[in-house]
C-alpha cells in the first residue's frame, strides 16, 4: 500500500486534538483576524500515528542495521540519553529563566565544556553553536576578531581539496577568500605545497584530521608550526574526532580552534539529518574572542555570561551567534555518553572505531582498490575507488546495489581527491558478525561491479523505490504540494 | 561497555587479521609527543546507566520545572502543550536514527515527511515555498538577510525594533564581518510600534526590512504598507515570527505581501528545552527558490514512474557548490522539523485556530486581570498570546522575586535588553493554553506583593 | 537479511549492562552458589537495539493499519495512556507500600471502579482479575459462592454455542460441568430452549451480548428474567461492550456479574497477546461474594480492604485471585482513556463502532454470504461465511490472501455457529477511508475465491513467511532453541 | 474527538450507504426499556489531552515514589534498574499494538521473540520448556498445581510455609471450589524453613510440594532431598521463585530434581507498577508439556522451507478444547514477556550474573549494618538479595513510622500475614543495586530511631 501524502487524505475538518473551550473575550488583535484559510490538512491520532509509522517504515536506520557513511559516524545512539534529555528538569525549562532557576542545567553545560576541553587539551569552549557547520564559523569568526584585534587584516583561508564543503562554505560565509591546498599521492596534505603558499596574506589554514580520507595526518604538528610562524592560525574540523578521542588531544597537535560535532564523536540521534550540536573548542590565543554567551563557575554558582555581565572580563567577544544558549538537549545526550563511557570507554570508541575500519580495509583490499591501502592503516574510515569496475558501471552502482543485499550505502563521491570514492565508516558499535556480513555482501557486489554485470544498473530493485529521477527533481522544482487544479494551472 | 559489541577476543582476531600486533600499530601515523598515555583528568572511567542516571537526574532536580510551577515566559520560546505521540512518533528507530536522505530509495519516510512539513510552512506562512529547516528562528533570520542581500545586491538592512534583541544580536554580529549595514533601534514601551520609523528608512540602497509580527512586545502590525514601501524601493520584506501559533488567528506575512518569511517553529511540536534544539523555518516566493539557503526536498519519480522525493537544488549547498554556496548551512533540524510537522498533522486547520483562539482568549483574560494589579500597566493595544507591562519598579528584580515565591512570571526587558534604562520597567508575559486561572492569580498575587 | 536468534549469535561472553562493582562480602547463599552456566547469550545494546527492531518489522500491528479481529476489538491505542502509565507515581511504586503512601494510586483505582460501576449500571465492582478469562473465573467463583451461601449446590452452566472458548474453560475450571445452548437461525440465543433447559441443577448461563455473531441479544431482558426465577445467575461476557457502552447498561439487562476487557473497550495495548485486564461488575446479589482486596473510600482516605480487614464488612467474600491489587498499569490507561473520551465520546465510541462495522457488512454482502445479513443491523462486527467458495478454496485463502492486499485477516472459523466463519471487526478509530481502501481489498479477494482462483492458495507471497507448518510444529513440538549438536543428540 | 477518525459528514454518508436514517437505527435490537438515555453520571465530556494529563497527575503525586526515598520492599515484587533501551523497544508500535499472533506469517516478530522468552526461562529455571508467559506468579502457581494434580491425578498439594501468603491465598480461593486439599503452615521466625515438615507430609495421596526458593522471610534451601522425597512417593516438585535475579547466583531449581518451576518475572524488566501488570513464568520437564496451560511457541518451516514461528499445541487450549483445556487462560502478559526477554538478552551470562552478585554484596552489607541496630536481629543464615529481621517491636507501625520520615523500610509480615501473632515483629527486607549505602545508612537510622 502506498502512503499518500497528508494533503491528500481529504481531512480538512479533521483534527488530531481536542482543547477546552476558550473563554469569551474581545479579540485584541489589532483588526488583522485571519480572514483565509490556512488549508492544512487534520488528521485523527490514528491517522497520525499509522501515516508516520508507515513513512517511517521506508527509512534505513542504525537501529535497522549496518551505516557506513563515512565521515558521518553513524553509530548506536544509546537510548539511556534520550531519556535523560526528556527529563522535566531539562526538556522543560525555558531559555530565558532566572540564572538561579536554572543552576542545573547552567552545570550541565559547564561540565560537558569541561569534558570537551579536557579531551580536547585545549583552553576553553563555546557550547552555542548550533551545528558542525556553525561551530566552523565560529571558529572562523574568533580567527578572524583576533587577527583584526592585531591589525591584521588577512583575507586568504587555505583548505585542502579533501575537505567537507562547508568549510570553503564557512571561510566563505565569514568574509574570506578561499584556496585549495594540495594534497599527496598518500592522501595527506602537501606540507611543501602548503609552506610555500603561506604569507601575510593568509589568515588560517582550515584541517581535518583525521582527514577525510580517513588518515591521520602525520605532520600536524609540523604545520601548526609553520601556520603560526607565518602569523595564521590553524582551524581543525572536528568531525573526525571519534578516531582520537581519548588517544589524542588536538590541543597537543597545536590546532587553535575545532568545532566538535556532538552527533558524530558523541552520539547524540542525526535524526534525518538533524539537529546537531557543534561547540568550538580554543586555544589560549583564541579564548578572549569567543562568543557569548557561555556558563562560568563561580565558586558554587553558575553564572550565565551575556550580552550585559560580558564587558567586565569577556569584552573582546565577537559576539552572539545564536539566540539563547546552544543545544541544551544534545549536551544532556553527549554528557550522558560521556559519563557512560567514561576515561576508559572513549578510549575504547576511538581504537575499536579504528579496528573495524581497518579490519573491513583489509577485507576488501583485493576486491576493491584502495588509492592509500598500501600506505598503512586506516584511521576510522576505510577510502576506496571504482577502478577497475566494468560495463561502464560506477559507485553510485556499486552503492544501489549495496541497498538489495540489505544495507546502506557508504558515502560516495567524497573526498573528491579520489575517483568514484567509496568512503566505508563502520564505527565501534559494529559487532564483528555484522561487519563479516556487510564484508560479504561488498565482495559479492563488488565482483560483479568488476565482472561488468549490468544488473547492478537496475539496482535497487528490494527498495521502497527504484532508482530516483534527480534531473527531473531539480529542472522542474515541485518543492510544496498543490492540489491537482492548481498543479495543473501552473503548468 | 555495554555500548561496544567487539569482545577481546574478537580485538585480538581482528588486530591478526589486520595484521597488526597491538591496536598501537594502527596509531603509527600519530606523532610520538601527541600520544595521549594517559587517562583523562578527573573523568572516572565507564559507569552503569543507574548511575549516570542519578547525576543527571540530580543536575535536573536543581532546575525550575516550568510545568510545575505558575509560567509565563516566552520572548521567542513558548511552553505548549505537546500530543504524546508526537513524541512516540519521533522516537522511532526509522526517524531518530537515521541520517540525511542522501540515498533516497531508502529514505523515503524522512523525505516524504519533510515535503509535508515544507508544504505545511509554505501555506501557514503564506509563501510558495520553503525548506526542509534551519537551526533556529535566529539563524534563519540571518540567512534571510544575507539571501536578501544576494537578491537586491545591496548590503543595507532595515531592522524593525520589535525584531528580538538576540536575533539583531546574531545579525549583529554577523555583519561586523560581512559588512552588512543594520539600520536598527531599541523599541519604545508604547502600544505603537515603529512601523513609521521603517517606512523613512527604506530607501534605494536597502536589501530588506525586517519586521517582527508579533514583534518581542507582543504588538501586532500590519505589514501592507511596509511591504508596499519596500517593494517601491526594490527591498524585500523579510518577516519574523517567533510563535507560529500566532498565526492560526492573525493573518499570513505572505498575504500581506512579505517575500521572505522565516522564523523558529519550536512551539509546533518542540519542547522547551532551556533553548535548543530548536527549528528554524523558511519560506519565500517561488522566483527566489534559487537563492534559499538551506536543503530541499522535492517531488520526482522513479525508475518505474512512481512518485517519490529527494533532496533537490544541491548546486546551492556547500557540498556541491562549496565556497559558492548560498550558505555554509549543511545540518538542519531535521528531527525538530518532523515533531513540528506531526504536531501540526494532529493540530489541522481546526486544532491550530482552536489552539490560537485558546490562547488569545487566556491572554486577553490575564492581561485584564494583571492590568488591575497597583503598579501595573498594559502596554500594548494588540497583541495575540503575550503583551508587555510597565511596572511600577524596574522588572528584572520583580521577576527574580516572583521567582523565589515559585512563579516564573514572564521575561523582563531588562534581561532581553540589558542597559536600555527606558525599558527596564517592562515585563513580557506569555500566555498559553497551559496557564490555568489558578496560574493567573498567582501571578497577579505575585506581582501586587513584589510591587507592593 | 534474515535475523538470527539471539542463541545464534555466538555472544556468550557479551552483555548490554554495566554495574558498579560489587562490594567484597562473605557469600550467604546457604552453600547453594551456582556452578553451572546458564547459558544465556548477552548482546551489546546496539544489537539489542536493532535485534528487536528488526523483529518488529515482521509483525503487523493496528499502528501499521486496519486489525478487522473480530471480537478482538484492535482499536487505536492512544499515547498519552502509554505516557500516563508512566508516570513514576504509578509505575514506581510497590504493591505493598504503607496505604497512606500510595493514597493516589487507590484514588485512581476507585475512580476507575466508579465509572465502570457507573458505565454498566452494575453495583460493585472486583478489579483485580487479569484478563478477561481470570474475569469470568472471577464472576463465575462469586456466582458458586452465592449459592453456596444459600445452601445451592447447583452443578451445569449454560454456555452458547457461539461463546467463546474462555466460557466453557472457566466454568469448568471453576468446577462446573458444561452444557450448550443452541442458537436460532438469526443467530440469537434460542429462547425457548433455554428455558427448556432452565432447572434446579444450573448454577448459570453465560451469555456474551451483543454476542459473537456480532448481533445484539433482542431477550436478553427477558433470558435474565427467566435464568432468575429458576433460581441461577447470569454471567455476562463483557468482550463485546465495547459495541454498546455509553448506550446501554448490562446492568438494565438483568445480568448478575460481567467482566470487561480493559484492552477491548477501553483500548489498553494488546502487546502482542498481552496484558489484558479484566475487572468484574457485579450485581447486588453478588457484591458480598466479590473478592479480595478492593479499595474503599472512607472520607477522604482510600483504604485498602484485605484478608486483614475483609472480615469486619465483607466476610462473604471468595477470597484472593492474585497477589496484590490487579493490573495497575492497565488502570492507568483506561482512566485516561475514560476521561479522555468522556460521557459524550464514549458513546460516540460504541456508535462509530457500530456504523463502521454496518458499513461493512452493506457493503459486503454482494460479494460474501452474510449468514445474519438479513436479519437486521449487526453491532460493531459483520459475519460472513464461505458459502460460494469455488475450487476447493476456503475462509482461510481468502484471509491469507488479504495478508498479501496489505491488511491483516479476520477472525477465522470463529463462532462455530456459521461455516467458515469470518468475522469482522473494525473498530471506531478506522477512517471511512480506510475502510473503503479495506472493503475494495476484500472485495478483490472474494471475488477471485468465488471465482476459485489456484492462486488464493500460495497466499501470502508478499508476507515475511508464507503459510506455515503447523502440523509438523505440533507433531514435533520445537519450544526451547538448542544447540546444533543438541538437537542432533535429541532425534 | 482526537481519537474518532469520522467526521460528521462521514457519519452521515455511511448512514445513507447502509440504508439507516439515524444511528439509532443500527441500535434496534436493543429493547427499549434497555437504551440509555442520559449521559453517565457525573461523567464530564470528553477532555484535552493537557486536563487528563493534570487529573493523572495530580494522583501520581500523592504517590510515594519509589526511586525518590531509601526504598527496601520486595516480597514478591523487586525494583531493579532497567535499562532505558528496554522500554524504548517495547514501545515500537508493531509489538505494542500487534494482537496474539494468530496469523504467523505477519507476526514472526512476536513469535521469535517468544519463542527466545521460552528458551531463556528454560535455562534460568534449569527446565526443557517454558510457555509464553502467564498473568502472574501467584496464579501460574495455582496452574501449576492444576497440573500437577491432572498428571497424578492426586488431589493434595503440600505447601511450604515459605510460600508467599498471596500466592497461598490464591490456591485458598481455587482450592474451596475444585476440592483440591491444601496441606500448609504459617513460617516461623527461624533461620530454618519447614523442610521436615514437608518431608513428613509427602505420602501417596500428595499430588506435590510446592517450595518457594528463596521463601518469603529470605531462606534459600536445597531442593534436592525434598524433590527425591516427592519423586519417591510419585508426587511433582513444583518449585516457586519469585526473584529471577536471584538464579544468577544459586542453583536453578530443575537442577535440583523440580519437575515445575513457575514464578513471577517482574523484577527483570518489569517496573514495580503497583503489583501489575507482571509476568508468571512457567516451565517443567519435557514429558508434561501436553500438561502445560497456556500459549507455547513453536519452531516450524513455511512453505518455501523457510524457519519460522507458530502458536502450537492449541490443542491444550481453550479456543479448541472448550471445557476440556488444561486451563481457561487465554490472554497471557505478552508485553511484559517481552520486556522480560530483552532486559534477558541485554544482560545475558555476565550480566545477570553481575546483577546478581551485586545485589547480593549489598543484601550481606546492609544485613550486617542492620543487625548492629539495637533492637534488630538478624533471622535467616542464609538469603540472596533479601532477609527478615525480628524486631523488637512490632513491624507493621515501625514501618508506618519510618514512611512518616520519608524511608520506605520493608515488608513487614504483619502486613503478609494478618493475625499471625508469633510473625508479626518480623520485618522483610529487600535489598537490591537500586539500594545505596546511604540509603542504608538512612535505614539504620529510621530503625534505630523508631525502636528507641
Amino acid at each position: 500500500l502506498e502512503e499518500p501524502l497528508i494533503f491528500e487524505m481529504d481531512e480538512r475538518g479533521g483534527t488530531g486534538v481536542d482543547f477546552a473551550e476558550a473563554p469569551k473575550v474581545s479579540s485584541r488583535l489589532g483588526s488583522l483576524e485571519r480572514n483565509r484559510d490556512i488549508d492544512l490538512p487534520g488528521l485523527s491520532e490514528p491517522q497520525t500515528v499509522r501515516h508516520y509509522t508507515r513513512l517511517s517504515r521506508q527509512n534505513y536506520a542504525i537501529d535497522l542495521g549496518l551505516f557506513p557513511l563515512g565521515s558521518c559516524t553513524m553509530k548506536h545512539n544509546p537510548r539511556l540519553n534520550e531519556r535523560m534529555a526528556r527529563l522535566p528538569g531539562f526538556a522543560d525549562i525555558h531559555p530565558l529563566q532566572p540564572v538561579d532557576t536554572v543552576q542545573g542545567a547552567l552545570k550541565l553545560i559547564a561540565d560537558l565544556g569541561e569534558w570537551l576541553i579536557k579531551l580536547t587539551g585545549m583552553h576553553s569552549v563555546a557550547m552555542s553553536p548550533k551545528a558542525g557547520a556553525h561551530g566552523e564559523l565560529c571558529g572562523l569568526l574568533a580567527i578572524r576578531s583576533a587577527l583584526e584585534a592585531r591589525g591584521d587584516k588577512r583575507e586568504v583561508v587555505l583548505v585542502p581539496e579533501s575537505a567537507h564543503g562547508t568549510n570553503p562554505a564557512t571561510a566563505a560565509f565569514a568574509g574570506y577568500r578561499v584556496e585549495n591546498i594540495p594534497a599527496t599521492e598518500r592522501g595527506r596534505v602537501d606540507l611543501a605545497a602548503l609552506k610555500a603558499r603561506l604569507g601575510p596574506d593568509v589568515a588560517a589554514v582550515m584541517i581535518t584530521n583525521p582527514n577525510t580520507c580517513g588518515l591521520f595526518e602525520p605532520d600536524m604538528i609540523e604545520i601548526s608550526k609553520a601556520v603560526h610562524e607565518a602569523g595564521a592560525l590553524v582551524y581543525c574540523d572536528g568531525a573526525n574526532f571519534n578516531a582520537i578521542v581519548g588517544r589524542v588531544r588536538p590541543g597537543d597537535l597545536g590546532i587553535d580552534a575545532m568545532h566538535i560535532n556532538l552527533h558524530k564523536t558523541f552520539s547524540t540521534p542525526h535524526g534525518g539529518g538533524g539537529p546537531g550540536s557543534g561547540p568550538v573548542v580554543f586555544s589560549e590565543a583564541l579564548t578572549p574572542f569567543a562568543p557569548l554567551p557561555f556558563v562560568e563557575k563561580q565558586g558554587d554558582h553558575y553564572a550565565l555570561i551575556e550580552e550585559e555581565t560580558a564587558e567586565e572580563h569577556h569584552g573582546r567577544t565577537f559576539g552572539r551567534m545564536t539566540a539563547f544558549h546552544g543545544q541544551m538537549g544534545m549536551f544532556t545526550r553527549a554528557l550522558s555518553y560521556i559519563l557512560s563511557h567514561g576515561a576508559d570507554g572513549l578510549r575504547q570508541v576511538a581504537e575499536d572505531a579504528v579496528l573495524n575500519a581497518n579490519y573491513v580495509l583489509r577485507a576488501l583490499e583485493d576486491v576493491l582498490d584502495a588509492p592509500f591501502g598500501k600506505s598503512g592503516p586506516c584511521m576510522h574510515e576505510a577510502l576506496f575507488s571504482d577502478k577497475g569496475f566494468e560495463g561502464g558501471l560506477s559507485t553510485l552502482d556499486l552503492a544501489k546495489a549495496l541497498i538489495d543485499e540489505g544495507f546502506h550505502p557508504m558515502t560516495m563521491y567524497f573526498p573528491l581527491v579520489v575517483h568514484g570514492a567509496m568512503l566505508i565508516e563502520p564505527t565501534e558499535t559494529e559487532s564483528k558478525a555484522a561487519l563479516d556480513q556487510f564484508i560479504g555482501a561488498i565482495r559479492n557486489v563488488a565482483e560483479r561491479a568488476k565482472a561488468g554485470d549490468p544488473s547492478l544498473k537496475a539496482a535497487p530493485v528490494h527498495a521502497p523505490r527504484r532508482r530516483l529521477d534527480e534531473t527531473l527533481a531539480a529542472r522542474k522544482p515541485v518543492l510544496v504540494y498543490k492540489e491537482p487544479e492548481q498543479a495543473q494551472a501552473a503548468e | 561497555m555495554r555500548y561496544l559489541p567487539l569482545a577481546d577476543s574478537d580485538r585480538q582476531e581482528m588486530l591478526r587479521a589486520v595484521g597488526a600486533s597491538s591496536i598501537d600499530d594502527l596509531f603509527v601515523d600519530v606523532p610520538e609527543a601527541a600520544h595521549l598515555s594517559t587517562k583523562i583528568e578527573g573523568l572516572a572511567d565507564h559507569a552503569s546507566e543507574l548511575s549516570v542516571e542519578r547525576q543527571l537526574t540530580a543536575m535536573a532536580r536543581r532546575n525550575m520545572v516550568a510545568g510545575e510551577v505558575p509560567f509565563f515566559l516566552g520572548a521567542g520560546a513558548y511552553r505548549h502543550h505537546i500530543p504524546a505521540s508526537v513524541d512516540h512518533l519521533i522516537q522511532r528507530g526509522e526517524f531518530l536514527t537515521s541520517y540525511t536522505p542522501y540515498q533516497p530509495e531508502i529514505a523515503q519516510g524522512t523525505l516524504q515527511a519533510l515535503f509535508e512539513f515544507q508544504t505545511q510552512v509554505a501555506r501557514l506562512y503564506g509563501c510558495d515555498v520553503a525548506n526542509a529547516s534551519m537551526y533556529d528562528g535566529s539563524t534563519a533570520c540571518w540567512e534571510a538577510i544575507v539571501m536578501a542581500r544576494r537578491i537586491t545586491r545591496r548590503g543595507k538592512a532595515v531592522l524593525s525594533a520589535g525584531l528580538h534583541p538576540h536575533y539583531v544580536s546574531v545579525a549583529d554580529t554577523m555583519a561586523k564581518f560581512t559588512g552588512d549595514v543594520l539600520d536598527k533601534a531599541l523599541p519604545e514601551l508604547t502600544a505603537e510600534t515603529d512601523a513609521d520609523r521603517l517606512l523613512a528608512a527604506i530607501d534605494e540602497e536597502t536589501s530588506c526590512v525586517v519586521v517582527q509580527y508579533p514583534d518581542i512586545l507582543g504588538r501586532i502590525t500590519d505589514l501592507t504598507p511596509i511591504a508596499d514601501k519596500a517593494h517601491e524601493k526594490g527591498a524585500l520584506l523579510i518577516a519574523v515570527v517567533t510563535e507560529p501559533v500566532a498565526l492560526g488567528a492573525i493573518r499570513s506575512p505572505g498575504e500581506m505581501g512579505a517575500d521572505i518569511v522565516v522564523g523558529e517553529g519550536q512551539s509546533i511540536g518542540v519542547g522547551l528545552n532551556f533553548g535548543g534544539p530548536y527549528v528554524g523555518l523558511f519560506a519565500c516566493k517561488e522566483k527566489f527558490v534559487r537563492q534559499m539557503p538551506g536543503r530541499l526536498c522535492g517531488e520526482t519519480v522513479d525508475a518505474e514512474g512512481k512518485r517519490g522525493f529527494v533532496l533537490t537544488l544541491s548546486t546551492r549547498e556547500q557540498h556541491i557548490r562549496r565556497e559558492k554556496a548560498t550558505s555554509n548551512i549543511c545540518t538542519n533540524s531535521g528531527l525538530c522539523a518532523l515533531a513540528f510537522s506531526v504536531h501540526m498533522t494532529l493540530l489541522g486547520e481546526k486544532g491550530l485556530r482552536q489552539l490560537a483562539n485558546l490562547n488569545h482568549a487566556k491572554a486577553v483574560q490575564a492581561a485584564e486581570r494583571l492590568a488591575k494589579v497597583a503598579g501595573v500597566e498594559l502596554v500594548n493595544d494588540s497583541f495575540f498570546n503575550e503583551f508587555t507591562l510597565r511596572l511600577s519598579k524596574p522588572a528584572r528584580p520583580v521577576v527574580r522575586a516572583m521567582a523565589e515565591q515559585g512563579v516564573l512570571g514572564g521575561v523582563s526587558l531588562g534581561r532581553l535588553f540589558p542597559g536600555a534604562e527606558a525599558l527596564q520597567n517592562g515585563l513580557v508575559v506569555a500566555v498559553t493554553e497551559t496557564v490555568t486561572d489558578e496560574d493567573i492569580e498567582a501571578l497577579a498575587k505575585a506581582l501586587q506583593e513584589t510591587l507592593a
